[in-house]
């Protein structure tokens, strides 16, 4: 295992440290160890943004605090749900006295955890409601889409919620806006190596080599086959159309397309696969209106990509080019 | 031995398991390691090791120092094993609050609680490769005992005979939920971690409470 | 080889493609397939800001075009310089009637392609002048630094230049400044695991489990040695001793850190890497005015790190913490 | 045979380089492979076959055909053979443009010049295994020939044999520019990739050259 680390149970700790430390002027420490918030929040009279998750997936979560997206993240160890208690405390840091909505993917460990948070925040006052991203098509059946996984249409989620939020919007405008951008986001991912918890010292799974595994996880959970690896070309017509299939778009759409490496895919390789998405589209009749191609949401050093996209109506595409700025998401 | 114990004197049932976990951290591991991501013992030990050194210097009971136990899972453990058994002391804590004697049918409640605590919170089902396989035969036995008038001593054998085959039953199942749930086929042959540190957890209650009930 | 690439012999232009399509609103296409400009540039008046190299560098080069930053971009082969033809373009579409100043990092392709584009741009009746970029203190002892490689410090001398050049600043003024801020800089990079060209299809050299190679370059030139492994304090204390050595402060200083990964090693270990380089500068007296921590500078797959640190004086401290805008840099 | 040919009928000269460095692709990549990247053969190949496109129905020149392939390599290839392969050829255009006769004599200015300009622009010395390898013996024979009094078909003799020589002493050379300069005393004992490209070069214009003076 080739890490820059010290103890490898404390990775964590040390990562937030150096984090605190070389974005100053955007987050700050709380009173809990494990919750960063902006340095700006909570805002009197805003209603507070609120993620959180396992670690492992910069810029994911930490780096999407900031101007017009996200107040406060409660952070979990690598790949493990944040307790209770921070996804509590982290409510109560983005808390502005107008509710919070906490935007998160839909993992056992979390839906646990916001659940028990929840009912502490409600003690406290604070009104908290919650959208539960589920944009991974591979995840489960259209039919089951609660069943389904968050991926990087959280990214999108926290976009058009914090914007939501920026401008004024009540708790329950957030988390309808919030909602209906999750709900017009698929996402799939296409993995191509695995990665490697450094506590855990080997490999989390394998993917042959010449071989990748469409509708992987980003905690490596299993795709749906594993095939040999095909072209850039091939594998973006294969991750749209099941990501079209699902959505059975009836007319030309407006999109927002988002392409994440999972961590070792050099982001070259990220624009060839997003050339191949925007043509597809495009030829469908369809129109890209805003790309994000980049490193928005890995998974420590897995190969491999996650393509979302996501149907615009004029409210979210307003959001979406809603300036922004965090450690990991900048829009002028 | 006596039918129950004094639920105040009970605060040596927690430290008791924190000690068994403590000692079976590295075993926790290995045996997640097989199917899973080799870190059920460490993500254990690191709750209990906080416990233990919470109650240091307090004088608790049982109730109390599972609440103490239960709180610090959820507090401080995250993932799901935190608000799992974080729910499950939690659960059996407040069942047992001011009880005075804890005898087989205030330990069946507490099971019971505990048990739909889990299954509310986690969701899984008896067959899903989990802590619930091993949980769920230990209080149908335990019931079975108690209602047929049993002693306390012998529905205590009784639940731990039930956690036992429950553990084992898991050993032949296909994971299907949580990390392990990725392996599909090849998740049969081992021994599942959540209802290995189960069945350590039932078997050292019974004998903490025997110990206590002498 | 686990990627995501049509021809293997076509990943510059296909990646190009893909790049600017995504990135519309920033950069354009020119005449010349290999070069990239901003959108707004040359404007009239103002000293156009050049730089290229060769591909594999993410965000470097082209994701540096943009507001506040680098005007237009020559892109070459992966780990290749870019033709004298292509800098001449790109210092074609970069003037703006005031000069053009080129700032490139110390290659022998790059010195070569440069000098030969501007006997080219002199025809054109182009005025250019050059900064080379030699911050890497493992490749060269400090009595030849004219031989010393430019690694991540570019950045730094992108973001001085580019700065400098948006205030109105003059050729003179710009190529004087953003050699200040070269010759204040000092890297130093630490290799974990080696990276593969996917025209070569293999690794391009080897770096053994266990061990680290402490000065590799950018494309995998050797380092000043291999040793096992160490901790990422250690790390950052021996990097920062050969990087502090060259520098032989007399004084407590303000400096920039900048912290790249150089591919695949998570983000997450550059912020404990970066922890302990903070420590370290703070505990001996020194203040990190600016930090910049993420893959600023890659080098496609490999795993490991580079440090930057940047002395500043009042002029340079300005000009770091003017706002900037490109695909892979910004500052608010 | 007579003392040279006449420019104006020299395209076929470079006509011939392009195709012996398109029919050894492989083989240069595969030198190159074994202590550089692997893609000398690909480099090189891609600025002559763009070359030969170019050159497609139109009436050229020795110097006018050399010309191209050196702008060609300029302005397409990029790296540091595109400077190097660049100015070494269009060094040998200049030189030669409207000469009339080529003959030994010419020829050596022609090479001495290219040699010049790729010592100006790589900064390579005789024993760093490089081209420069290659390149020097083939110019120094070429000159003892000329200052001899030998004919042009002698000359060229000697010429390729020095470049023989040259190339082939670069297999006990440690590198000391270039990629393969990482390996240290592991570049030892392999030819040096560009030292290939050099010789056959060098070999296949004397060839050609011969064929044109007949
Ligand atoms: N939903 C659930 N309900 C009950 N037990 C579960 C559930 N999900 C997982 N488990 C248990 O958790 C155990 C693994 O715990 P642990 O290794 O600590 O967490 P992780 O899987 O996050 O690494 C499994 O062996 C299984 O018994
Ligand atoms: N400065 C230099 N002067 C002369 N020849 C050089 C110089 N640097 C490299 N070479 C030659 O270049 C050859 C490698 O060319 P090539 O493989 O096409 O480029 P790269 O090394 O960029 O992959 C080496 O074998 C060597 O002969
Ligand atoms: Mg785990
Ligand atoms: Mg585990
Ligand atoms: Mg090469
Ligand atoms: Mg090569």
């Amino acid at each position: 295992m080739q890490r820059i680390i010290n103890d490898p149970d404390q990775v964590v700790e040390d990562y937030l440290k150096g984090f605190v430390k070389a974005h100053k002027e955007i987050v700050s420490a709380t009173g809990h160890p494990r919750v960063l918030k902006r340095v700006l929040s909570p805002q009197q009279g805003k209603v507070g943004v609120v993620t959180g998750g396992g670690s492992g997936h910069k810029p994911a979560f930490v780096g999407y605090i900031g101007r017009n997206l996200v107040d406060s993240v409660a952070v979990g160890e690598v790949f493990s749900s944040p307790t209770a208690k921070a996804f509590h405390e982290a409510i109560k840091a983005a808390d502005g006295g107008s509710g919070v909505a906490v935007l998160y993917g839909n993992y056992a460990g979390d839906n646990m955890n916001v659940k028990m948070a929840i009912e502490d925040a409600g003690d406290d006052g604070i009104t908290v409601k919650t959208v539960v991203a589920n944009d991974d098509v591979a995840s489960a059946p259209a039919a089951q889409r609660h069943k389904r996984r968050g991926v990087a249409g959280e990214v999108l989620m926290w976009k058009v919620g914090g914007a939501k939020a920026a401008l004024g919007g009540s708790l329950d405008e957030v988390v309808e806006v919030a909602q209906r951008a999750i709900d017009n986001t698929r996402s799939v991912g296409i993995g191509l190596a695995p990665c490697t918890i450094a506590a855990v010292g080997k490999p989390n799974f394998t993917i042959a080599d010449g071989t990748m595994e469409f509708g992987i996880g980003h905690h490596g959970e299993p795709g749906m086959f594993v095939q040999p690896i095909v072209s850039a070309s091939e594998m973006a017509r294969i991750a749209l159309e099941k990501i079209l299939d699902d959505f059975g778009f009836e007319h030309d759409e407006r999109l927002v397309v988002l392409v994440s490496g999972l961590g070792s895919t050099p982001v070259m390789e990220l624009y060839i696969f997003y050339d191949e998405v925007e043509s597809i589209l495009t030829a469908k009749g369809h129109k890209v209106d805003q790309a994000f191609v980049g490193n928005y949401f890995t998974s420590l050093d897995m190969a491999g990509v996650t393509l979302t996209v996501m149907k615009l109506d004029d409210e979210l595409r307003e959001l979406v080019h809603l300036s922004a700025h965090s450690v990991g998401f900048h829009q002028e | 031995m006596s039918e129950g114990f004094n639920e105040a004197s009970g605060s040596i049932i927690v430290r008791d398991l924190i000690q068994v976990i403590h000692e079976q951290r590295a075993y926790l591991s290995e045996i997640d390691g097989a199917i899973g991501d080799g870190d059920h013992g460490i993500n254990m030990d690191k709750g209990f090791t906080l416990t233990a050194r919470r109650m240091e210097g307090q004088l608790l009971g049982m109730s109390e120092s599972l609440k103490l136990l239960g709180d610090i899972l959820v507090e401080e453990i995250g993932g799901s094993m935190g608000p799992l058994y974080g729910t499950f002391f939690k659960k059996m804590a407040r069942v047992s609050k001011g009880i005075g004697v804890v005898d087989g049918r205030v330990l069946e409640q507490m099971l019971e609680s505990a048990y739909q605590g889990i299954l509310t919170i986690g969701d899984a089902r008896v067959g899903d490769k989990t802590m619930v396989d091993t949980l769920d035969p230990a209080l149908q036995a335990l019931k079975l005992a108690n209602s047929a008038g049993r002693g306390f001593s012998d529905a205590l054998d009784a639940m731990v005979e039930g956690a036992h085959a429950g553990w084992q039953s898991t050993k032949d199942m296909i994971a299907r939920v949580g990390r392990a749930s990725r392996l599909g086929e090849r998740s049969r042959g081992t021994l599942d971690a959540g209802a290995t540190s189960c069945y350590l957890i039932i078997k050292t209650l019974a004998q903490s409470m025997k110990e206590l009930s002498k």
